[in-house]
């Protein structure tokens, strides 16, 4: 592997977020919350360049550590679909630090408070977490990335330290440690049959030994418990429905996808060689129920923060609908290409649309001081920006034309019905139906006149401005021309030569 | 040959009685001596360099970790969390852990031979590195960024255990006080231990550029060397919020990225020594790290900080 | 042949660890469970690199090396999930 | 000279693997946990004082051999403090405070 230009940037992207992370310790809350803010156009300049020189060179962009090459050293590699998590991450995480200065904000004078100093080295431990998950071409360096995601994603769950929470985050960390350990005993085997890690190098050996084979099972059961696919879901709804509002729209926009994308890295890219559709048929078959069950969920809970946790156990499913249909075809073909641009779509409106309904969530818990749905009349008329921004994530979730949710579901729809499998084609109509009923849901209550709409407490417009931003991005998005999704196909590894 | 039969079966009868056992204080000390054997093991499988972390961390610090949690939790150590599972579902989980347990073994006995190796790539690669110690050769140059990044998941977890602290402590020194013991043995160890084991510390770290050993063994050390006294109620761990304590932890991991990207911008590659440079750049890195990963190590067995602690 | 031996314990370990994370209920032994798997996989790690000796090396060092990190990392989260547990064993007092 | 050292090696190790012999079936045997301490620090110090000077003669230098006699001492300094330790705990905790 060859070092390439602005192979720079990538890495910036990932190491000025942890030398941020590390020197807010020292700094204290006060200055680690200006640091942050600090960062984020950096950060989103560093994602924006690496975006624009992977779609000019029209090539994945490659930085070797130390100059050492693999199998050897180690090496970051930036391809469209890396570029396009990369600028998600960067506007993400943007929207919820302007979002979080209510909450975890402190001001000149004030003494360090316990949520405040972990919340902004937390958010930034995130951020590099999620740059390196997606970057990174070494699989022990995403185990690394991996950990480092969960460590900092396990305390958020429980940063107001009620015995709730604390139980929820314990309960996380117990599938994410499990998930964990079976990544790496992956790892182990994969070295031992092929004496390297690197998964570019991995894919051209198209290993097909017994070890690579179990190394792939165990570690995608173990990725799988961290992006909390059905069955190994039962974690994410009240560690993320329990959450602050800013952390709860990190979790479920980002974190998970760390253990996602490179869940696709692995299937695609490692064991490109040898498809395996009748495992991916069960994938698939797992996001189904997922997308069923997830979404009957939340039709039935009463609470806000818990709905839109259950719509991402739902949403989750989606993304495993792309794994029989590129399984299923060859990897250069029309139909492939729509099904890994329909996943990628899915991974990025998702990340817009849910972090913005867990901050309009956020926003209306903080103002009518409960997230009882049934009771949220008057929201309407008091808060009606919040309601939109609800509304239009709700949208994209539910993929209504023209939207980044409508042409994710639209490009994996075709793609269905491209590789001859209709039946997931069916799958994502009927998820779409349910998704309308539980936004719809919300809506209605949040429209009736409500008795007891309360006294508008002072809050920021900041917070239903940067709410409202990434909803609307999420909509835009299926404003772009397809062709605009030809950035997520640079560097697939399964169509390199 | 028969010494590593018994050996294995030992620490698989050890594991076994661990993770079977029926009080938790019983299983902590099964535990440790797993940790113990372990690194016997590690010592046949030619790695005295993870033999000594193995020891030191594996068995030492988890060791006093876990021993101290037992304590705290008292009764609620043994207390199940939920309902434990039924003798259908138990033996359902048995027979499927068996399977796993199964597949691995036949996996690894089906590896590849002749095993591949990067065995020989670092042994060429190595005198660039100024560097003997091939194992340390790995660690600070050929995927010196998986240590960087391993020393920032130590700083994170220094700030992932402190937010967990209950309300009204915050600020506050970590740790339950612990009581003190006055003249008795313990005492005694505290005071005596300490100066011979920084010593052996800055012994072993010395030499891990060229022999076994390295920053993890000396870390691990050094942070015994600071629990001790506490545990003896001899030493009161600074308050959290004192600055140079947060400057301790976080030196070595800035140190490190800091030449990253030194060498980014001067040689064109993250990480990447100047020629004749990558030994007292590493050897100056390790130092300062070793330093940060004890003070973490030691604040990560203490744990968050406590409100009855002394402000 | 030593290397056969401890890889067999290794997946040994593997499968004792995963069912005491799986069946015990109490939170310090399941914790415990989790660094007895730990265990057992850094010595798969240990008999790749013996398996992987040559130029003069008695182990490959890379997974060597690989193992040292992990030790660390798995440290950290025991440390973590020690510290929810006394937290909540405390509140339930 | 090598026929007499390899001998007293020889002889001084074999004793003291057999006093870690005795010392681990005090262990498993013995009915109290005093005995049982009793049983396990004699068999500490003279098992491995043995075989210390057993090794002694087969060292490369004085720097090995200041090793192996720091070995013995640390392992003797923390037996010699945690036997105490030990007996006090179980002696019930009104005799500990």
């Amino acid at each position: 592997m060859q070092a390439t230009g602005w192979g720079a940037l990538p890495m910036l992207a990932v190491m000025l977020p942890v030398l941020a992370m590390v020197v807010a310790l020292p700094l204290g809350a006060r200055r680690a919350e200006r640091l942050t803010l600090a960062m984020l156009p950096a950060g989103l300049a560093l994602a924006i360049g690496t975006a624009v020189a992977v779609q000019v060179g029209g090539a994945p962009v490659v930085h070797l550590l130390g100059h050492w090459s693999p199998p050897l050293g180690l090496a970051f590699r930036a391809d469209g679909l890396a570029a396009a998590m990369l600028l998600t991450a960067a506007v993400v995480i943007g929207a919820v630090a302007i979002f979080a200065r209510a909450d975890f904000g402190t001001k000149a004078g004030q003494p360090e408070r316990r949520e405040a100093f972990a919340f902004w080295p937390l958010l930034l431990a995130v951020w590099s977490a999620i740059n390196l998950a997606v970057v990174a071409n070494d699989l022990f360096t995403l185990y690394v990335a991996l950990e480092l995601l969960t460590f900092a994603a396990m305390p958020l769950v429980c940063l107001d330290g009620s015995r709730t929470t604390m139980e929820a985050a314990l309960r996380y960390l117990m599938f994410a440690l499990l998930g964990s350990v079976l990544y790496l005993l992956g790892v182990a085997l994969i070295y031992g049959a092929c004496g390297t890690l690197d998964i570019t190098l991995l894919a051209r050996m198209a290993p097909d030994q017994p070890a690579v084979i179990l190394a792939i099972v165990l570690m995608t059961v173990g990725l799988l418990a961290k992006t909390a696919l059905l069955p190994l879901h039962l974690w994410l709804p009240p560690a993320h429905a329990g959450a602050p509002a800013a952390a709860s729209a990190v979790l479920s926009a980002l974190v998970i996808k760390g253990s996602f994308v490179l869940l696709l890295r692995l299937w695609f890219g490692v064991m490109a060689g040898q498809p395996m559709p009748g495992a991916a048929q069960i994938l698939a078959g797992l996001g189904a129920a997922a997308i069923l069950l997830g979404s009957v969920a939340a039709l039935r809970e009463a609470r806000l923060k818990l709905l839109v946790a259950y719509s991402t156990v739902a949403q989750i499913g989606y993304l495993f609908l792309m794994f029989p249909l590129l399984a299923s075809v060859a990897a250069d073909s029309q139909v492939a290409a729509m099904a890994w641009s329909g996943g990628a779509v899915q991974a990025v409106s998702h990340a817009f649309a849910k972090a913005a309904m867990f901050l309009a969530a956020g926003i209306m818990a903080a103002r009518f001081g409960h997230d009882r749905i049934v009771e949220l009349g008057g929201a309407g008329r008091a808060m009606p920006v919040t309601l939109l921004t609800f509304g239009l994530a709700g949208l994209s979730l539910m993929g209504v034309p023209p939207s980044g949710g409508f042409a994710a579901k639209w490009l994996l729809l075709s793609a269905a019905i491209g590789a001859g499998q209709w039946w997931w084609a069916l799958v994502v109509l009927g998820g779409g139906l349910l998704t309308g009923g539980y936004v719809y849901r919300v809506l209605a209550s949040g429209l009736r006149a409500g008795e007891g709409a309360p006294d508008p407490a002072p809050i920021a417009w900041q917070r239903d401005g940067v709410a409202l931003g990434l909803a609307v991005i999420s909509v835009v998005l299926g404003f772009l021309p397809l062709a605009a999704f030809g950035l997520v196909q640079v560097g697939r590894l399964g169509v390199l030569p | 040959m028969i010494a590593d039969l018994l050996l294995a079966a030992a620490i698989a009868a050890v594991a076994t009685g661990s993770v079977l056992a029926r009080r938790a204080f019983t299983a902590v000390a099964l535990f440790i001596a797993y940790g113990l054997l372990l690194s016997l093991a590690w010592v046949r499988l030619a790695a005295p360099d993870v033999a000594m972390t193995e020891a030191a961390i594996g068995a030492g610090l988890s060791g006093v970790l876990l021993l101290g949690a037992v304590r705290r939790l008292g009764p609620h150590a043994d207390a199940p969390a939920n309902l434990p599972p039924g003798l259908l579902l138990t033996a359902l989980i048995g027979i499927g852990c068996a399977g796993v347990a199964a597949a691995l073994g036949a996996a690894i006995l089906w590896l590849p031979e002749p095993a591949p190796t990067l065995a020989p790539q670092v042994a060429a690669a190595l005198p660039t590195t100024g560097l003997g110690n091939a194992v340390t050769g790995v660690l600070m140059s050929f995927r010196g960024l998986d240590t960087l990044l391993e020393a920032a998941v130590v700083v994170l977890a220094v700030i992932a255990v402190w937010s967990l602290a209950p309300d009204g402590g915050w600020g506050s020194a970590p740790g339950a006080r612990q009581p003190v013991v006055g003249r008795g043995p313990l005492s005694l160890l505290a005071r005596m231990l300490p100066p011979i084991g920084i010593v052996v510390a800055a012994h072993i770290l010395w030499v891990g550029a060229d022999a076994p050993g390295g920053k993890f063994q000396a870390a691990a050390i050094l942070a015994a060397m600071w629990l001790l006294p506490w545990l003896a109620g001899l030493a009161t761990p600074p308050r959290i919020a004192a600055p140079w304590l947060r400057m301790a932890v976080v030196a070595g991991p800035v140190l490190f990225i800091v030449v990253g990207l030194a060498g980014a911008a001067v040689e064109g590659a993250f990480l990447a020594y100047p020629p004749g440079w990558a030994k007292p750049l590493i050897k100056s890195i390790e130092v300062v790290l070793t330093a940060s990963i004890a003070v973490a190590l030691a604040l990560l067995v203490m744990g968050p900080p406590e409100p009855d602690a002394p402000r | 042949m030593s290397a056969t031996i401890f890889g067999l314990l290794g997946a040994a370990l593997v499968g004792i660890g995963l069912f005491g994370m799986l069946v015990r209920v109490s939170g310090v032994l399941r914790l415990l469970s989790f660094n007895v798997l730990g265990g057992g996989i850094f010595l798969v790690f240990g008999v790749v690199a013996r398996r992987g000796a040559g130029a003069g090396l008695a182990g490959d060092p890379v997974p060597q090396a690989l193992v040292l990190t992990g030790i660390v990392v798995a440290f950290a989260a025991t440390t973590l999930a020690v510290a929810l547990l006394l937290r909540l064993g405390r509140d339930g007092e | 000279m090598s026929l007499l050292a390899n001998g007293f090696t020889i002889v001084a190790v074999l004793a003291g693997l057999v006093f870690f012999v005795a010392g681990t079936a005090g262990l498993l045997r013995f009915p109290d946990t005093s005995s049982r301490l009793h049983a396990l620090t004699k068999a500490d110090h003279l098992g491995l004082g043995l075989i210390v000077l057993g090794l002694l003669p087969q060292v490369g230098g004085v720097g090995e051999a200041a090793r192996l006699l720091a070995i013995w001492a640390l392992v003797m300094l923390s037996s010699a403090a945690v036997g105490p330790m030990i007996a006090r705990l179980t002696r019930g905790q009104e005799g500990a405070e």
